[in-house]
């Protein structure tokens, strides 16, 4: 799907979701990120270690949980984790339609 | 370009060519739109020009006097002289080939520029009246317009800047014999920076400042850093003044006058006396009420998410649109102003806008502090490496201050830092890619840092926060 | 500790307290585990004490004399004397304290510590032996061990380090005047660094080395402008040539003879001679065989991605454990080996571990270079941004060099990082934290970066990538 082909097998995930994907038991490379271009966040390694890897992919960067945690802790998703960049094209498109260019 | 009979058109036209507006007008040329810059005096604006570089310059040349003059202790004996014409001479030349760029760089990118003065007819057209005498002007209309005109000093009754002796920083960026005795009101970021570099060029300077603490909006503890160095270098501090007036002193020079709250008055003997109270935004003679834009009470035009102001078509960005009021967070308006107009997906969605001060030590700082994350709603974790635990700052001689990060406790999330030190200005750059990239605690202390350096203190800052620094003792 | 009627027993036994060692020991004790750490000479090993702390206040102090010797550009002007003894006598102060502070931490942290030797007698035993006469040895037993031994410099047949005029990295780090001419067996990073240093204190130095330039694993670009600014500063550059002998001068010194792959020969005048061709791992009278552990054909220990060896509870880190024998891959090396032996998740999974060099400018580099990113499949983009036209590099008077981010073209990932130029080893701290976090270029770009400072150039180089960078030309 999304996640396109790394060479040299490496897989783009940040050292958290890595130690996480060691932790559960998960093989890191196997994961289907839900970050830009294929990014692994731990939300896709513990979505993949409850055997539930289409949730991740379902999502996609709009249905992720908040960038950063919202000023109310207590509904904070643990996991999410998104660029500026993803989060700035994700906002978008939306009720505020950009002006064009005559 | 549509030319008409009277009237040229562009497609956006960008007012000043600061850090906002310049930048606003090479991405718009950039996005393949057909632009026009308009400056009525100098490329580069206030940042290049008399503000940024220029006291940047003067810090290093100050910097490096001062510091080979103190190094005995590391076994370097020098006995520096400083020449300030020549310091000025090459501040000069610095800024020159800057600014020199900046024209080169809106012209290479294809942005049509106009040297002159706007001001707005319309909600689509300005008046360029062009400087000097017999020049004349011209009538351009735009379909997007982004006003990046900027700010000024602030001056305060009874210090009018056109006296000889009252300086703005402008004045302080290009004078080429240091006073004896400097006298400056107000203890901001400008009136800091440059009360280290006259004090390291070897004036007796005093500060007025009407709070009582210097920096306001930083923490306690880094100013209390900045202070005490400041004093070291023999920089007076009398808190809680406010200049009221000056005069002739019998014996030459000049008194300053201060009072405080309760009216307890003080003078000081000063050879000159700069005033840096803060900035107010550039918009008279700029006409804005005929486009239809209203300015606050301050001055300062009001903008939304995607840099427009409440004339749609019409944005602001920089200075004049108001806080932060710096250069990078100028710049960044104007690609995000840039980008909206070509109809691009961007919008001022920035986690934190870093800033700097370039005092001894730097400051630097990014998001949130540990009082500004409680507020926000955190449950904060802070971590803390000082330099004098650092090994790479006991070789650099320079072991003041300390490099502190903010995270969530729960998630982790970094949610900004504050250091203080050698170099903090650029080592909250990493700080800034954190914040910005939602990564944790964990994801900075597992980076491997090099050794050795002053960002490994931002390693074992996050370490720190977790309980489990190396070298330093967790709480 | 379990304390038996001779054997003494610990959990943890590390050996050697280089920053490999003494940063397991530390991270181990942090996870509650018995440890005990054997040292045989000075707490902080090479790095501390002969290595990356020494070297870098020496070029502190002769970077300082230098750059303040040379500045009447920007109006300052000394005429700086070092007196090489008291600068010694700092770079000894800087590194006691240092070493000091690990010893401490140590402690603090409740790592037992024993001075002595430490040689393996079987699987889960070593043997410690107290240095000095009649100061016996103790049997210790333990159930896990980190080996930590470091490495020492390659000698060269006939140039034994015995000979007072013939120097080691370590005696060029202590020598309390400089020569007048200075002969440099070595172009790597070590030799380029002291080469750097010793010419800006004022020897005639001369590098001679086997290969056709110096600095062997970087880019042609990057060398280039390492060695054309050392030849600035008067450095000599032979290459192609290996020493072969030295031999006393008829008029004093020393003649130092080279011989060229075609058996051409040369000689040079020199003072001293100082070989810097690598350095070794240091495993003799460890006794590694007898816990059944087998050394490469080169002597390092062969490692797992848990810096395991052949036998699972032993594990070996840094220096001893092969490349990057750099410090700060020995402490991350030596905080997996803690954890993994604590059970914990841990492992050598660090996308790139950067590097710096120190000579003038610096280098700073972490990640694929672009070959390196072809080599592995990807198909990589490339930006770059000279510091010329970095505004802050200009007010430091430093404006060689340039910054490039490397990334993969497809999904924009940042795969490394090139950076040569001022505070380069500074400025690859936010690259790594890129290459870690799997930020793409968009996300460094669209990270604000404080106005004026170097790390601009990070992101204007992920700008240019992206082919809309705003202060160079895009390609
Ligand atoms: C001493 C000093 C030091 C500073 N140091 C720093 C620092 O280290 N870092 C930092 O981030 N910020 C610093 N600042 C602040 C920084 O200079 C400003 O934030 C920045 O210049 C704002 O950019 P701007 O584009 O909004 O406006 P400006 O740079 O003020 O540029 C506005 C331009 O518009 C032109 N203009 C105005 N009106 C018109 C008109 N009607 N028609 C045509 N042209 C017009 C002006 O001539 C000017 O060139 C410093 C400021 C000072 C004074
Ligand atoms: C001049 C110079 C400059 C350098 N600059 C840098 C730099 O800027 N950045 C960088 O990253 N790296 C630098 N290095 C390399 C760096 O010093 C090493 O990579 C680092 O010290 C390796 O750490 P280590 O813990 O593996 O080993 P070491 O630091 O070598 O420590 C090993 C310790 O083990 C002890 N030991 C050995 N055998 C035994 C035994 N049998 N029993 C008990 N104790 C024993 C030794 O006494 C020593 O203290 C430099 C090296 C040199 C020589």
């Amino acid at each position: 799907d999304a996640e396109p082909d790394t060479p040299a097998g490496r897989t783009f995930a940040p050292p958290s979701a890595r130690r996480l994907a060691r932790e559960l038991g998960v093989d890191v490379a196997a994961v289907d990120g839900s970050g830009p271009g294929g990014r692994v966040t731990e939300a896709d390694v513990r979505a993949h270690a409850e055997g539930d890897a289409g949730a991740a992919d379902a999502g996609g960067p709009d249905d992720g949980p908040e960038p950063r945690p919202a000023p109310t802790p207590t509904d904070t998703g643990s996991d999410g984790r998104k660029s500026a960049v993803s989060k700035r094209g994700a906002d978008d498109g939306s009720a505020d339609a950009p002006a064009t260019p005559a | 370009m549509v030319v008409g009979d009277v009237t040229t058109g562009t497609e956006v036209l960008v007012i000043g060519a600061g850090p906002g507006g310049y930048v606003a007008a090479i991405r718009a040329a950039q996005e393949g739109l057909d632009t026009t810059l308009v400056e009525k005096d100098a490329y580069g604006g206030a940042c290049l020009n008399r503000g940024c570089i220029p006291s940047k310059a003067l810090i290093t040349g100050s910097g490096l006097a001062h510091e080979a003059g103190n190094a005995e202790f590391m076994g370097v004996h020098a006995d520096p002289a400083v020449d300030m014409g020549k310091m000025i001479e090459w501040k000069d030349g610095v800024v020159d080939r800057l600014t020199g760029g900046v024209e080169k760089l809106c012209k290479a990118n294809g942005v049509n520029l106009i040297e002159g003065t706007a001001s707005f007819v319309g909600e689509d057209t300005v008046r360029v009246a062009h400087g000097g005498d017999g020049q004349g002007s011209e009538t351009l209309s735009f379909e997007h317009a982004v006003v990046a005109t900027g700010s000024r000093p602030i001056q305060i009754p009874g210090f009018e800047f056109a006296e000889d002796h009252v300086w703005s920083s402008a004045d302080a960026l290009d004078a080429d014999t240091v006073p004896d005795r400097l006298g400056i009101v107000g203890g901001g970021y400008i009136g800091m920076e440059l009360a280290t570099t006259y004090a390291k060029l070897g004036a007796d300077v005093t500060v007025v400042e009407m709070l009582d603490d210097i920096l306001d909006p930083y923490e306690d503890d880094v100013k209390r850093i900045v202070r005490e160095r400041a004093a070291e270098l023999g920089v007076e501090f009398n808190f809680g003044e406010g200049a009221s007036e000056w005069s002739e002193a019998p014996d030459g020079g000049y008194l300053l006058h201060t009072e405080t709250e309760d009216s307890e008055e003080s003078t000081y003997g000063v050879d000159k006396i700069l005033v840096a109270v803060g900035r107010q935004p550039v918009t008279d003679g700029l006409d804005v009420a005929n486009a239809g834009i209203e300015t606050d009470d301050r001055g300062f035009i009001e903008t939304d998410d995607r840099t427009r102001t409440a004339v749609e078509h019409i944005h602001a960005v920089g200075d004049v649109a108001g806080d932060p009021m710096l250069a990078h967070a100028a710049s960044n308006e104007g690609i995000v102003a840039a980008e909206v107009i070509a109809g691009e997906p961007a919008a001022l969605d920035r986690q934190a806008v870093p800033a700097a001060v370039f005092t001894d030590p730097e400051i630097g700082t990014v998001g949130m502090t540990e009082a500004e994350a409680e507020d926000a709603g955190f449950d904060p974790v802070v971590g803390e490496m000082p330099f004098n635990a650092s090994g790479r700052a006991m070789t650099t001689g320079h072991t003041e201050g300390f490099a502190r990060i903010v995270a969530d406790e729960e998630t982790g999330f970094v949610l900004g830092g504050q250091i203080v030190g050698p170099e903090a200005s650029e080592l909250i750059a990493e700080v800034a890619l954190a914040v910005e990239m939602g990564a944790t605690l964990e994801d900075v202390a597992a980076t491997v840092h090099t050794h050795p350096t002053l960002a490994e203190a931002v390693m074992e800052a996050a370490e720190n926060a977790r309980g489990q620094a190396i070298h330093t003792l967790n709480r």
